[in-house]
């Protein structure tokens, strides 16, 4: 039996812990099935033009299925086609065209869009806000311009939107350029809650709310005061989940974004079973699931 | 015959040409033949260009004895002003034109700054690279604008031609361009001024060159650049991502300097820097069909890198220590 | 009429400086220096070191611009704001740095700024590169350097290689007005006396020269004037003929 | 009186100073006073040592005429290192040894490669860039490790200390480096070899000094600084991120540019670099504050970049053209 | 027993230089230069210009490698790799050019790579700046040459100023060999003077002298010997006494 050459393209670079996980899965699924795996990072985190390129040489090589993530609607359309014209296996992860299956011509999707991603997670966190008053809400677009994060971040104020025509309370957001390390955000952040001490709830499109909630315990601030909630369970955020600071945690386990795939292409490529959807879960993680998710994380799981 | 030799090894860029040679050899057998095969040589002929329109820009620059770090915004500014305009609905030649105009602002603005008050111009493209990225994120409000692909003449841009499908429209701008601008430093006296500008700015200004005039010039010619790659980019992949072209700055550097041009000014060629965008393109390519484990991918690059240079200046010491009368 | 009433005035100098300013940062380099050139006239600047020589004649070939006082160039009051405006006035230097650039042919050294072109659109062309060779063979073999080859690299020359270069270059582009800061510095004997048998020349061709050297044996050689300096001020001015080399060194 | 006006003004990082001040006010006013409040300084102040420490350390290095781009990288690599032996059960000091030793040997082979060979050290850190930020992804599996807080003695690192718990143990530290390398540099003969290296290396080589031992020295010192300075982050943030300082080599360059320092080499001073540093924080925070829209917050920072850079130059000019005999 | 033997032997060269070849890329500069120079002597390097004075110099002064032949120093096979080394020997150098940090103080510069330290470890210490300044006024003044303060720019001085100070450097410090590529370039007369006075005064303090000029009168004025060069190789090598101005001008 000739092993699979299986590759997996995203529009992250290698440093990202979230595709270190999704990295793990797919490595173990792949030798689940013996299958011969790549992972094929960008350079720069979240370069669609990078990841187009890697995808065009991962199709020279002509493997048996492709994985990637569809973070732009068009962007990809046209290597997706080809692969699939070359009788390629093509699973999108983690992140689907906006229009679905129609956007382009993906088998399958594992994993959950940016956009109901974030709207979940603020619908989560919608449970924590003060029963009365007014609620102000910071989101902290991490990369302004790249798709995950405006996608990540509109997926929220699309949620604020709903719930303020729905609940007719005094909802108001603003949108402020958070960056991608934890010590600027920190930074950034904090002065704007310092600047703004009336703030209900901050959104990160990242993980790096969890820099955020050590400047509130640095400052004495008591857990829950202002609402965290973010994406991607890293031992740090679950660790201020533990001390009470971040309530909501969107996790999509990553771990199975990269392994069901897999097992789809082996499926379908030794007995013929078309690849399927499959959605990884709201994902939505709250600070009592905490602890039992901190072993997971740390080796990687989730 | 050594004479020859000798002459060719002293030249950088062709130093740069006879490793690039040799990692294409490595990447073909290491790949066992998909290399060069026309799958992916499309794949890499079709990137090419735009990669190596900003790197003859900035090393036209470079050699002027200037930085431009804002190249990568202008990259997604272009672009997006065209993709913008359309969708309010001009016509793609006027908001082309519009979009390259705004580019040649770009460079207007970092010359004349960088000239009027005497500052370096790694502060004022440094800034400009923020400015940029923020006015195409601002004018896309974040999420990339449809591209009316019918209203394009693709086929100008990026549609396939020549023999076996192998190039894009875009590798034949580049060859134009690349010629142009290689003629323009090398046969003109506008070139003579550029080389003198970099080289030595006192004696170039002692000599009557206009040098500001000249280093702005340089400036706008390097963001039009720029902004041309990266229209052909979003052209190519179908979305204006306001993302586009992020880190280029550093790569279109690296590929100068791996194509001999100095940081210093007043050494380098046209030429090549393309072998340098080339290389680096080759590099990633073929570490890609070489399968390198995801996380030592990077060090497999780095690594890579310096051993281009370090490559490229052995030869040219090899070739400096040949004792042949040449003059 | 105004042309006929210049020309009648032959007498008038080519270049008038009046009150001449000049201060670099902390220093207070020239101290209100008047001074007159006229027309085919060799004048020998001479001075101390740091006396203010290159200041005043970087002034007028528009290097560094002046913090106080007058320039006429042939009655005239002449803006000099950049090397190029000294250039189109007819001035023309050798200046005593910084007059080459190291990384560039000689060819393209005794061309640059006023490259021969085969064809040109806006003041942008193709350069002549057949003409801009054996031009700079012949200008070089002019001043009796025996160079190997024009494509050599000026950075590449001994000391006094290069500075033979530059001489060629301004004497193959004679203009006006030559100013020769210090050109036999590193020069061999046989080109020292090319340079002050080119100085002398000038005089037959309609030229004003002004020759700075610290050697008086040189200045005495081949100039018509000298003119002393000492702490940004002039204080000599006499024809060679009144004065001699004993009279200068007592100045100093 | 004035002559003292002049020298300060002349002195670009007294003139950097000033902006600085200015900007303070600025931003105090735009933000109601919030800016200089304890709850924002005690945030700019803990997180100005590590950005400052890295500042340093590329000031002394451009001074010296070399680049390090591989700053960002080690900045991370150092920490991890520690982090990784701490869960193999080393104890705190040798894991921190070791991980401060990782950055010398870096230092050491960036200088090594970059003068053994002659290539620039654009090159050389920039493959550096790249290897170290692997290495990292590689020691820890891509997964941070846990940090055994309770190991280590955060106290020496980061704890609040001082009037009002303003600072951070880190501040004293970054204190006690910014002096001991500024007198390093003003006031040893190995200052002199390095300004003079970075000067005008023909004449320090022809006066004996050995500059290639100079050079080496000081990516070292870069390299162990910048390992601190992540070192020192991490204890704050408490994760050991492989991401850590990404982009971190462009903001140190440009804090040691704002501050005066000459890309060039043999012009600034640390001072200068710390005050940069403080610029870039000082400005990053304030816009913040001033409720600027995130979609233009990159093209303030950018703005006011090149702002302060020209002010800078501006001040120096002012100075320069005041006539008062000063030698 | 060595030590005798040399001892004895004080008419041994300090400098020999034995079929020295060198080739700069495609240039071929020294075309096999055997020389010695003698203890206490004062030798004149002339030649014409590119003619590999400054090449061969540069080679005992470390600053460029050789490509073939022999270098002795008293007697023993030296190996010059770096200027330092060369020092070490005793042996002191003026260069042509690039001889000063522009962006330092006089101060610094004149000490660069020698300052005097009041405290050290392992080679590195605190300057001793008060020092500092009052040698370098001394140094300075020395050379007749009137500074504001040894506190400026090397790079905001005069040409004249500037290889003022490398004078003043070489004096200050000087060993065993002195060499000197055409140092009384760009000064002014007097100071002209001191250099030929001091080139004079060497043999006095045991030092042996290396002069490269253009200028005869100054080589004849203050040396033993002329060693004249030509493309590359040596075409004359006697004492001043058994020569004269013209017989060297014809050799060149
Ligand atoms: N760029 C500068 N910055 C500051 N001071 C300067 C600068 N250039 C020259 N000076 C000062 O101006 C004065 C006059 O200098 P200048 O070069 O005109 O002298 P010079 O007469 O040409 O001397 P030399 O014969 O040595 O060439 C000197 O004191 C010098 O130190
Ligand atoms: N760096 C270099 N690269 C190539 N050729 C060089 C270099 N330096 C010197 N040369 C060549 O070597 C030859 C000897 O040069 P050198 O500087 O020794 O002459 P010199 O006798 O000192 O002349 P001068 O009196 O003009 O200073 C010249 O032909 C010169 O062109
Ligand atoms: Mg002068
Ligand atoms: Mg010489």
């Amino acid at each position: 039996e000739e092993k699979l050459d299986i590759v997996f393209a995203v529009h992250s670079s290698a440093s990202n812990t979230f595709w270190q996980a999704a990295k793990k899965g797919y490595d173990d699924a792949c030798a689940k099935v013996s299958a011969n795996c790549q992972m094929l990072f960008t350079q720069t985190e979240g370069s669609v033009p990078e990841q187009l390129a890697n995808l065009e040489a991962a199709l020279a090589q002509k493997p048996a299925a492709i994985l990637t993530s569809i973070v732009d609607n068009n962007a990809l359309d046209d290597v997706i086609q080809r692969a699939r014209d070359a009788g390629i296996v093509v699973i999108g992860v983690n992140v689907d065209d906006l229009e679905g299956a129609k956007g382009n011509a993906r088998q399958a999707f594992v994993g959950q869009g940016f956009l109901a991603a974030g709207h979940s997670l603020g619908q989560a966190q919608a449970a924590n806000f003060p029963a009365e008053g007014p609620i102000k809400v910071l989101v902290g677009i991490s990369a302004p311009g790249q798709n995950w994060s405006e996608q990540r971040g509109q997926g929220v104020i699309n949620f604020l939107e709903e719930y303020k025509a729905s609940s007719g309370r005094d909802v108001s957001w603003e949108k402020i350029d958070s960056g991608t390390d934890l010590a600027i955000t920190s930074d950034r952040v904090g002065a704007y809650l310092a600047a703004h001490p009336d703030t209900t709830a901050y959104f990160d499109t990242g993980f790096w709310h969890a820099g955020v909630a050590r400047v509130l315990a640095d400052r004495g601030e008591v857990p829950g005061k202002v609402l965290l909630g973010g994406f991607d369970l890293v031992p740090e955020a679950v660790e201020q989940m533990q001390k009470g600071y971040i309530q909501v945690e969107v996790d999509q386990q990553p771990y199975m974004q990269g392994f069901m795939p897999v097992m789809m292409v082996y499926l379908a490529k030794n007995f013929g079973l078309a690849p399927a959807n499959v959605d990884t879960g709201q994902g939505i993680v709250k600070a009592a699931d905490a602890a039992a998710l901190m072993e997971l994380a740390a080796k990687g799981l989730r | 015959m050594r004479r020859l030799l000798k002459i060719s090894l002293q030249k950088p860029e062709l130093a740069a040409g006879l490793l690039l040679i040799c990692l294409i050899v490595f990447f073909q057998v290491m790949s066992q033949g998909v290399f060069l095969g026309v799958a992916n040589m499309r794949g890499v002929l079709g990137l090419l260009p735009e990669m190596a329109l900003v790197a003859i820009g900035v090393t036209l620059l470079m050699i002027c004895g200037e930085f431009d770090l804002s190249v990568g915004s202008v990259f997604a500014l272009s672009p997006m002003t065209l993709a913008v305009l359309m969708t309010m609905g001009w016509g793609f030649w006027p908001a082309l034109l519009i979009g390259l105009l705004v580019c040649a602002a770009i460079g207007l603005a970092n010359g004349w700054l960088t000239i009027r008050f005497a500052i370096p111009s790694f502060i004022t493209t440094l800034g400009m690279l923020f400015m940029a990225r923020s006015l195409t994120i601002v004018i896309s409000g974040g999420f990339p604008p449809r591209l009316k692909t019918d209203e394009i003449p693709m086929w100008l841009f990026v549609e396939f031609v020549g023999p076996g499908n192998l190039f894009r429209a875009s590798f034949l701008w580049f060859v134009v361009i690349a010629i142009l601008v290689s003629l323009l430093l090398s046969r003109t006296n506008f070139g003579n001024w550029v080389r003198a500008t970099g080289g030595f700015l006192p004696a170039a200004n002692a000599m009557g060159i206009p040098s500001s005039t000249v280093k702005i010039a340089c400036f706008m010619i390097c963001s039009v650049l720029a902004g041309l790659a990266g229209t052909i980019q979003v052209l190519r992949i179908g979305s204006p991502l306001p993302s586009i072209g992020e880190g280029l700055e550093l790569a279109a550097v690296a590929a100068a300097v791996i194509g001999g041009t100095s940081l210093l000014g007043g050494i380098g060629s046209i030429i090549g820097g393309i072998v340098g965008a080339t290389l680096i393109r080759v590099i990633d390519n073929g570490m890609v069909l070489s399968q390198v484990n995801g996380n030592w991918f990077k060090f497999a690059i780095g690594a890579l890198t310096i051993l281009a240079v370090v490559g490229n200046s052995w030869l040219r010491k090899r070739g400096r220590a040949m004792k042949v009368e040449t003059a | 009429m105004m042309t006929a009433a210049r020309e009648a005035n032959h007498d008038q100098p080519i270049i008038s400086v009046r009150n001449l300013h000049k201060w670099y940062s902390g220093v207070h380099a020239l101290k209100g220096v008047s001074l007159d050139f006229k027309r085919n006239e060799a004048v020998g600047l001479v001075g101390d070191n740091g006396a203010g020589k290159s200041t005043l004649i970087s002034i007028l070939a528009g290097l560094h611009p002046k913090d106080e006082g007058e320039i006429y160039v042939e009655g005239r009051p002449a803006e000099i704001n950049r090397p190029r405006d000294a250039m189109n006035l007819g001035i023309e230097t050798i200046y005593q740095y910084n007059s080459m650039v190291p990384n560039m042919s000689i060819a393209r050294n005794l061309f640059i700024g006023r490259e021969p072109l085969k064809a040109s659109f806006m003041g942008v062309g193709l350069l002549d590169q057949a003409r801009m060779r054996s031009e700079s063979m012949e200008a070089i073999a002019n001043v009796d350097l025996h160079l190997r080859s024009p494509d050599a690299l000026v950075g590449e020359l001994s000391g006094g290689q290069r500075q033979g270069v530059a001489i060629a270059r301004a004497m193959h582009f004679k203009s006006k007005v030559m100013i020769l800061d210090e050109p036999t510095n590193h020069l061999s004997v046989k080109e020292t006396n090319k340079v002050i048998g080119f100085v002398k020349s000038l005089k037959e061709q309609n030229v004003t020269g002004i020759f700075i050297s610290h050697n008086m044996h040189h200045v005495f050689a081949c100039c018509d004037r000298v003119v002393a300096m000492a702490l940004g001020k002039v204080v000599l001015d006499k024809p060679i003929s009144e004065t001699s080399i004993e009279e200068v060194h007592d100045v100093l």
